[in-house]
């Protein structure tokens, strides 16, 4: 025939170079697809993956999509299946769209996973999660209003109209500023897509509008600088506190001249490892609570929950001038 | 007196091999066929790769037809752009991305939040999609818009509506998750045991719709028209063409045809996103390039379905062996290098194949399959 | 510069060094030989008639020397020197001006750009026009334009008046070769009479003229010497006094030309009544009727409003009042898919951009206007288009291998066929056409003159509109002479040309009138369309 | 219909005006007319709207948009067009991003570096549509992915971060203006200025619009058409080049690869709504500035509304085809005086 799929151990025979059994991670390949390559974050993940394949002894394999699209991505991931990996983990762009790709490349022999962001009424076997959704609204609310001195208005910019993690956050800090703290209000909620220059101006209009705004949020890594960007062109830098989920090197320069308060976002290198970590347990059916043999401190807050199959890093980490220089991300 | 009569003497001028002639005259203008010969190229380059051990999977029939699930959407919409380019005058859609999103969202909220039945949800969503196309036709064929103008300004348009209506979320559920089994792949009945997988959406979509189609463009008086206000606007008005309507049906089939992978699109998401069709650098982009690359003339008249096929299914193999053969990152970036090169290259070739053979025949620049015939 | 006694000279090759020679130039397009081992030689000062059938390869040969094409093989030489000619720049620069067979014009930019396109007098960067106008002023006084022309935007004009803006502009520097690819073809008697006095005058300069044309009648009264062409060769070449007009047809088409295709007979049923048509602006209360059978020519200039008649007839354009009853309705057709359905049929006047659809095969060409005699609800056949195209192909003896080959290859007289084709695949009741033989050679023309009046015969009611005389005079039962918009005078087949002509100029009674007539310009109406202009 | 009516042949004196088209076109009066009415309106609903503190920054993110739309504009007129300046930015940009960053070049090296790489990728485009003779859209579609793929390359799956503040010249802040004039808006003016004054009195301007008009006749005429060609299309990749030097000092100190992304729709929608026509022949560059502000505004508008941004492109929309149609309208009516 035209096809191999009826011919047992093919395609079908995931780690058939090794298949060693026990907690050796030799021969193992476990591969990554994250939303979008060539950015900070993901390729901070990609280091940390690297590294605990280096450590661990397995094959990391990474590949994304050089666009932040659904489509895209799904193509990586039937090439990752055709290779017959042991692990597969995806950070989808679209969870919906992930869960029947994942069905078939279990229904291939590939344990699969899910990391970043969750796809979960899928089969996927754990989540690799950075920070849980509360942990994130919450710090940034609450490193927002400490600097706005817990009463004013403020407005967000968020990025992707679609992205769902980033609507999640949000959905987080409106309930949560409106029970904890009274005072403050936030005006408006506006999104500029990936686009830095865009997420400037849109800030700088924000800012017009609404003179008495005293708080910007930046909701991913490119309007986290972005409305740092727009208060210190602004000259308002000490009037508009400005907090955001961006990659420590890309908010040094803001964190240091007070155009931004705060970066929140959590230790990306660490949660590469915390996954290549993961899918080594995986492949080997082994305990993912057991964190004990992990040598990485970074990891040692994180947390397993059997019965939501979360693997959780930790609660999310508060950049500032201080700490902020000692990442290389 | 002096009748200076002057001496034919016999043509010195070698008669070219046939071979040669083939090549340069036949061959490599129809497109088609240089379609087929680089995908038959691509296909024997990757066994071999794949038998040296260079690919990084096996590269077989199965990953060939699995990848089939991403060629429907971009085969159907570069046959979307097939209708209004042949239209002529300009014709364009840069909208088709943004109906797709939009007739998609449409379509799962008559199917999930309405609890329509599935037959009268996808009609009614390409019935929609028809009525999205319908405006940009009407703009441009009974306004006399510029095409790139009209369908600029709905891309905007529809994009943003898309966006509103569904409050920027996904839309799904069970019934949605559920019709991801129209475009998942599946065994063929009575042959399918000794053959791949194929993906459903194949069958259901792009088998029916091309057929269609092919009948209406090559084997009816619309097709006609269309080949004729393509052509020659004027001179159509002068046979007695009602050109207006004509190129407002060709938007409308394109709007019906964007409202199809729409529905499409939602199967293969398994959710209506309001961004389906119009994320990373959207679906109109590379519909046209597919179109462009399989023969379509962009000054209008020209344009095959064969080409279509090929060149979307060369595209969609050619996208699926760079990701075997390059590792990470470069993989996906390749990618790109891949899609320029072979367009630029298919139309840069046909193009001064044509222009050697028929000297001086100014219109169209890039069309294949026309050369005034020698022979 | 060379006198104008060596006009006189009979003998070519005879006397001082040519102005130029072309030796043994071939060009092939693919595997069509456009011309193979053509030779020419012009003289200074004189006015070579270039002559031959539709697709013999005057143009080409004309292209070749203007440096828009290359040739396969061949040489040229000007003044006794050899010279390579690239590209038309290289042309140019050797003093050979060419006015082409189409007019190439740019619509969007004014007459007075136009002019300078190419060769703009610059001061520093920037273009000079206070240096660049007394010049073209003075050119369009020179071809009979009205120098207020220069403001406006070329698409403005009349067809006829950029042909007439592309000879002006040919003259914008001394010219020792002057190539006119048919400048005739669509322009009124009087505008010919204007480019005569022209043609003369520059030739008594010493420039020498290639003048192309099938009008055969004008050559005699312009030119001095004919180079004949046949399928791309040149059979022969010699002063224009050793022959006649008849002679100079039989060596175009290489044998004897049968005579007359007017037939007396009786007409059936009115098919065609106009009653007080008006359309603003183009003509105004023209009443007039046509029978079964009958064939009725529609003389008038250029401008005189005749064509406009077609279209409204046709439903391209729609009346702004009178009456009009065709085929048994009273209405006026609104669309010609509507005009179609009654069967009213019209063939457009300019056939490259109103009646060819250049790259698709001659049967998609022919069928086009008939797709309902394809198959049924809306089917196409291959086999019906072929069984009807291949018929029409011979009835018509259009000279290609098949019926797939794209329209746009053929040379003018053919592509008119097929065009005339389309409109008589159903034996029309009604048939309407427009010039229906400018720029096809005498050969063709004959054909098509058989061809209208075999349809006549077969009962079709036929209207001409033309601008050729002795076209309406020999196919036409009665003829109306169309002037200023109306019509002027009614006149039988057997009227006399001056008559004709007077009636045309505005002279109605006196035809020595028509003489002085001639000489001035005549007052255009506006009103007729440019071409690629939508209608409506 | 057509005015060539026969007038008495008296020797008029012709002016240099009569020759030329209008100074100023009926659309860009319209734009005006639109842009003066949507300024109103949005001061009187936003007090902000009309503050420096609002307009500069809305002229800043203009800038690059209207200074690219003056290449556009030339391509278009020669009945081109060129969708590749976005990557062209992209590539520019992060090479010029990474030479500040590892070497610390001056501003003028720079800008410099960025402008000649703009101007090589455009001239790809440029030999490839005049000697290829395949029509630009294809063309520049296909090296658009050439180009990302480039630019992918340069970018090397990371961010250039720490960009040093080299051309803040550009930039948003206190540094890129003068006078409240914003220098990246100044300059997008001086260019629309000094590209008006060369098509319209320059010769190798005029001859742009005879190339579109009709290329063939313009190559029968002599016009040299190809080198025209490649010219503008490098023109265009130089602006292109120099656009990304001020996208790099109005965005933050990290470039991601998303960099240009979406220029190219708004470049080809500033011109189109400016007046110039896709079919080439005619246009404007004024129309392309007002044209760039426009669409400025009608974003920055709703954002300042506070209505939801996803309208905002609604409204673009809704706009193109409103000034794309008052030019249809006034060139009917003008057909049928
Ligand atoms: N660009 C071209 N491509 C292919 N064939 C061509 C081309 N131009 C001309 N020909 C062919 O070359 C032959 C000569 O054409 P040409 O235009 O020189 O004829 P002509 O004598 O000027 O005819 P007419 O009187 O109709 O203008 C014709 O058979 C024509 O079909
Ligand atoms: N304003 C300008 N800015 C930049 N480059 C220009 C400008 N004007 C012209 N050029 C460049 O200089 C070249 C020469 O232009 P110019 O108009 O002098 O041509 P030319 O030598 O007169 O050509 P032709 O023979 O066509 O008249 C052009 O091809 C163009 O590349
Ligand atoms: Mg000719
Ligand atoms: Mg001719």
């Amino acid at each position: 025939g035209c096809t191999s799929r009826n011919e047992p151990g093919e395609s079908a025979a995931p780690g058939a170079s090794g298949g060693t059994e026990g907690a050796s991670a030799e021969g193992l390949t476990i591969a990554f697809v994250p939303k979008l390559q060539g950015i900070p974050y993901f390729e901070a993940m990609n280091t940390g993956g690297q590294q605990a394949a280096e450590e661990l002894g397995f094959e990391w394999l990474y590949q994304g999509p050089t666009t932040a699209d659904a489509a895209a991505q799904a193509d990586i991931v039937r090439s990752f299946i055709q290779q017959g990996v042991d692990v597969l983990f995806v950070a989808p762009n679209d969870p919906n769209s992930m869960a029947p790709l994942l069905e078939e490349a279990q229904a291939a022999g590939i344990h699969v996973a899910t990391t970043d962001t969750d796809a979960p009424d899928s089969v996927r076997e754990v989540f690799v999660n950075q920070a849980s959704v509360e942990g994130i609204g919450q710090a940034l609310t609450d490193t927002l209003l400490e600097a706005m001195g817990g009463s004013g208005k403020y407005a967000i910019v968020s990025c992707g109209e679609t992205a769902a993690n980033l609507n999640a956050w949000i959905e987080v800090q409106e309930e949560y500023t409106a029970s904890e703290y009274p005072d403050a209000e936030i005006v408006d909620v506006v999104y500029a897509g990936e686009d830095q220059a865009m997420a400037t101006q849109m800030a700088t209009d924000l800012m017009n509008s609404n003179p008495d705004l005293t708080g910007l949020v930046g909701e991913c890594t490119s309007s986290a600088p972005g409305v740092a960007q727009a208060v210190q062109d602004a000259g308002r830098t000490g009037e508009v506190f400005t907090v955001g989920l961006g990659t420590p090197q890309s908010m040094l320069p803001y964190l240091e001249s007070g155009a931004s308060s705060g970066s929140i976002l959590w230790d990306v290198e660490a949660l590469g490892y915390l996954t290549g970590w993961a899918g080594v347990q995986l492949a080997n059916d082994g305990d993912l609570g057991d964190l004990s043999g992990v040598d990485n401190e970074a990891l040692a807050e994180a947390e397993y929950d059997e019965a939501s199959g979360v693997l959780l890093l930790g609660p999310p980490t508060v950049f500032t001038a201080e700490n902020a220089g000692d990442y290389d991300y | 007196m002096t009748a200076v009569t002057t001496p034919t003497t016999a043509d010195q001028r070698r008669e070219p091999s046939r071979f040669r002639d083939w090549i340069t005259g036949g061959a490599l203008k129809d497109r088609a066929v240089l379609l087929l010969a680089l995908i038959v190229v691509l296909l024997v380059a990757m066994a071999i790769l794949d038998g040296i051990g260079l690919t990084s999977g096996r590269f077989n029939s199965d990953y060939l037809a699995s990848t089939l699930i991403a060629y429907v959407p971009l085969a159907l919409l570069a046959l979307a752009e097939l209708f209004v380019i042949t239209s002529g005058r300009g014709g364009i859609d840069l909208s088709v991305g943004s109906m797709v999103s939009l007739t998609g969202i449409v379509f799962a909220m008559l199917y999930q939040q309405v609890g329509l039945p599935l037959a009268v949800a996808v009609v009614l969503a390409v019935a929609f999609g028809a009525l999205l196309g319908a405006v940009n036709g009407f703009l441009t064929a009974y306004l006399g818009y510029p095409a790139l103008i009209t369908t600029l300004a709905t891309f905007y348009a529809y994009r943003s509506i898309a966006l509103v209506v569904s409050e920027q979320r996904p839309i799904s559920g069970p019934e949605i998750s559920e019709f991801y089994s129209a475009a998942k792949a599946i065994e063929l009945p009575v042959i399918g045991g000794g053959l791949p997988l194929v993906p459903l959406g194949v069958f259901t979509f792009l088998l029916p719709v091309a057929i269609v189609a092919w009948f209406v463009l090559n084997r009816t008086t619309y097709g006609r028209k269309l080949y004729a206000i393509g052509t020659n606007d004027t001179a159509a008005q002068w046979a007695g063409i009602d050109t207006r309507r004509t190129r407002m049906m060709a938007y409308v089939t394109a709007g019906a045809i964007a409202g199809l992978v729409g529905v499409y699109t939602v199967a293969q998401f398994a959710s209506a996103r309001p961004d389906a069709g119009t994320s990373g650098s959207g679906m109109a982009l590379p519909a046209i390039t597919i179109a462009v690359l399989g023969g379509v003339a962009i000054t209008g008249g020209i344009g095959r379905l064969s080409g279509i096929l090929l060149a979307a299914l060369l595209i969609v193999w050619l996208n699926a062996s760079i990701l075997l053969v390059v590792p990470g990152n470069e993989g996906a970036q390749a990618q790109l290098l891949a899609l320029g090169v072979v367009l630029l290259g298919a139309s840069l070739l046909s193009n001064a194949t044509i222009r050697r053979r028929q000297g001086g025949l100014a219109k169209p620049l890039s069309v294949p399959g026309t050369a005034p015939g020698a022979k | 510069m060379t006198d104008t006694a060596q006009r006189t000279d009979p003998a070519p090759g005879q006397g001082p060094t040519p102005r130029l020679e072309m030796r043994d130039i071939s060009k092939r397009y693919g595997g069509v030989r456009a011309i193979r081992h053509a030779d020419i030689t012009v003289r200074p000062g004189t006015v070579h008639a270039l002559v031959g059938e539709n697709g013999a390869g005057k143009s080409t040969l004309i292209k070749i020397l203007a440096g828009a094409e290359r040739p396969d093989t061949g040489t040229i030489a000007i003044d006794g020197h050899d010279v390579s000619i690239a590209s038309t720049t290289d042309a140019i620069a050797l003093g050979v001006q060419t006015v082409y067979q189409e007019p190439q014009l740019f619509p969007e930019l004014t007459v007075a750009e136009n002019f300078f396109v190419g060769r703009e007098i610059t001061r520093g960067p920037t273009i000079d026009w206070r240096a660049q106008a007394p010049r073209m002023l003075e050119l369009l006084d020179t071809v009979g334009l009205d120098r207020s022309l220069a403001s406006q935007p070329l698409g403005a004009l009349s067809i006829a008046k950029q042909q007439q803006v592309s000879i002006a502009k040919a003259l914008l520097e001394q010219a020792s070769v002057l190539i006119l690819d048919e400048p005739s073809a669509i322009l009124t008697d009087a505008e010919i009479e204007v480019l005569f006095g022209v043609v003369r005058r520059l030739a008594a300069d010493g420039v020498s003229i290639i003048y192309i044309s099938h009008r055969l009648d004008e050559l005699f009264r312009i030119a001095d010497e004919v180079t004949i062409m046949r399928d791309g060769e040149t059979v022969s070449s010699q002063p224009i006094g050793e022959l006649t007009v008849r002679e100079i047809a039989e060596r175009m088409v290489g044998g004897e030309i049968a005579e007359g295709v007017h037939k007396e007979g009786e007409h059936g049923d009115l098919v065609l009544e106009l009653e007080h048509l008006t359309l603003d602006g183009a003509f105004s209360d023209v009443s007039l009727s046509v029978r079964a059978g009958e064939v009725v020519g529609l003389y008038g200039l250029v401008g005189s409003g005749a064509a406009e008649v077609g279209e409204v007839v046709y439903g391209m354009r729609a009346a702004s009042s009178g009456r009009m009853r065709a085929a048994g309705d009273d209405r006026h057709p609104a669309t010609p898919s509507e005009a179609k359905r009654r069967g009213i049929r019209m063939v457009p006047a300019n056939r490259s951009s109103q009646g060819s659809f250049s790259f698709q095969p001659i049967a998609f060409n022919i069928t086009i206007g008939s797709l309902g005699l394809l198959g049924r609800l809306g089917w196409v056949s291959p086999k019906a288009e072929r069984r009807i195209s291949d018929d029409l192909i011979r009835r018509l003896a259009v000279k290609t291998p098949s019926g797939r080959q794209p329209i746009g290859a053929m040379s003018g007289g053919n592509a008119q066929k097929v065009v005339l084709a389309r409109q008589i695949v159903e034996q029309p009741r009604l048939l309407v056409l427009a010039e229906p033989t400018q720029g096809v050679d005498v050969g063709a023309k004959e054909e098509i003159h058989r061809i209208i009046a075999d349809l006549a015969e077969r009962g079709t009611a036929v209207l001409v509109i033309t601008t050729d005389l002795a076209e309406v005079q020999r196919i036409a039962d009665r003829i109306l002479v169309f002037r200023s918009g109306r019509v002027a005078h009614e006149f039988p087949p057997s009227a006399s040309q001056a008559s004709l002509l007077a009636a045309a100029a505005g002279a109605v009674d006196d035809p020595a009138a028509a003489q002085t007539a001639t000489g001035q310009p005549v007052a255009d109406l506006p009103g007729r369309p440019t071409p690629g202009e939508e209608p409506r | 219909m057509s005015t060539d009516t026969v007038a008495p042949a008296a020797a008029k004196p012709l002016s240099l005006r009569r020759i030329l088209p209008p100074i100023v076109t009926g659309q860009e009066i319209v734009l005006l007319g639109v842009l003066v009415i949507l300024w109103v309106l949005l001061g009187i609903f936003t007090p902000a709207f009309l503050t420096p503190a609002s307009i500069g920054p809305l002229l800043v993110q203009v800038a690059p948009i209207a200074l690219i739309g003056v290449g556009m504009t030339f391509v278009i007129i020669t009945a081109g067009i060129d969708v590749s300046v976005a990557a062209m930015i992209m590539v520019s940009a992060v090479t010029t991003a990474r030479m500040l960053v590892a070497f610390d070049i001056p501003a003028i090296a720079a800008v410099l570096v960025a402008i000649v790489i703009g101007a090589a990728l455009g001239a790809i485009n440029g030999f490839l549509i005049a000697y290829g003779r395949v029509h630009p859209i294809i063309i520049t579609f296909g090296t658009a992915n050439l180009f990302q793929w480039l630019g992918l390359r340069v970018f090397d799956s990371s961010t250039v971060n720490g960009i040093p503040s080299t051309l803040e010249f550009f930039g948003r802040g206190g540094a890129g203006s003068t006078l409240g004039v914003p220098h990246s808006f100044a300059i997008a003016v001086i260019a629309v200025a000094a590209a008006w004054w060369f098509l319209r009195y320059a010769k190798a301007g005029r001859n742009l619009y005879a190339i579109g008009g009709n290329q063939n006749a313009a190559r029968l005429a002599g016009i040299k058409v190809q080198p025209r060609l490649v010219w503008v299309y490098v023109v265009t990749g130089a602006l292109a080049g120099l656009a990304a030097c001020m996208v790099i000092a109005t965005g933050t100190a990290t470039l991601d690869q998303s960099v240009g992304s979406g220029k190219e729709l708004q470049v080809i929608a500033a011109v189109v709504i400016g007046g110039t026509s896709i079919l080439g022949g005619r246009g404007s560059v004024v129309g392309t500035l007002l044209g760039a502000i426009l669409v400025q505004t009608v974003v920055s508008g709703v954002t300042q509304l506070g209505w939801p941004t996803q309208l905002g492109f609604l409204f673009v929309g809704i706009f193109i085809l409103v000034a794309v149609g008052t030019d249809l309208i006034r060139e009917r009516t003008r057909r049928r005086a």
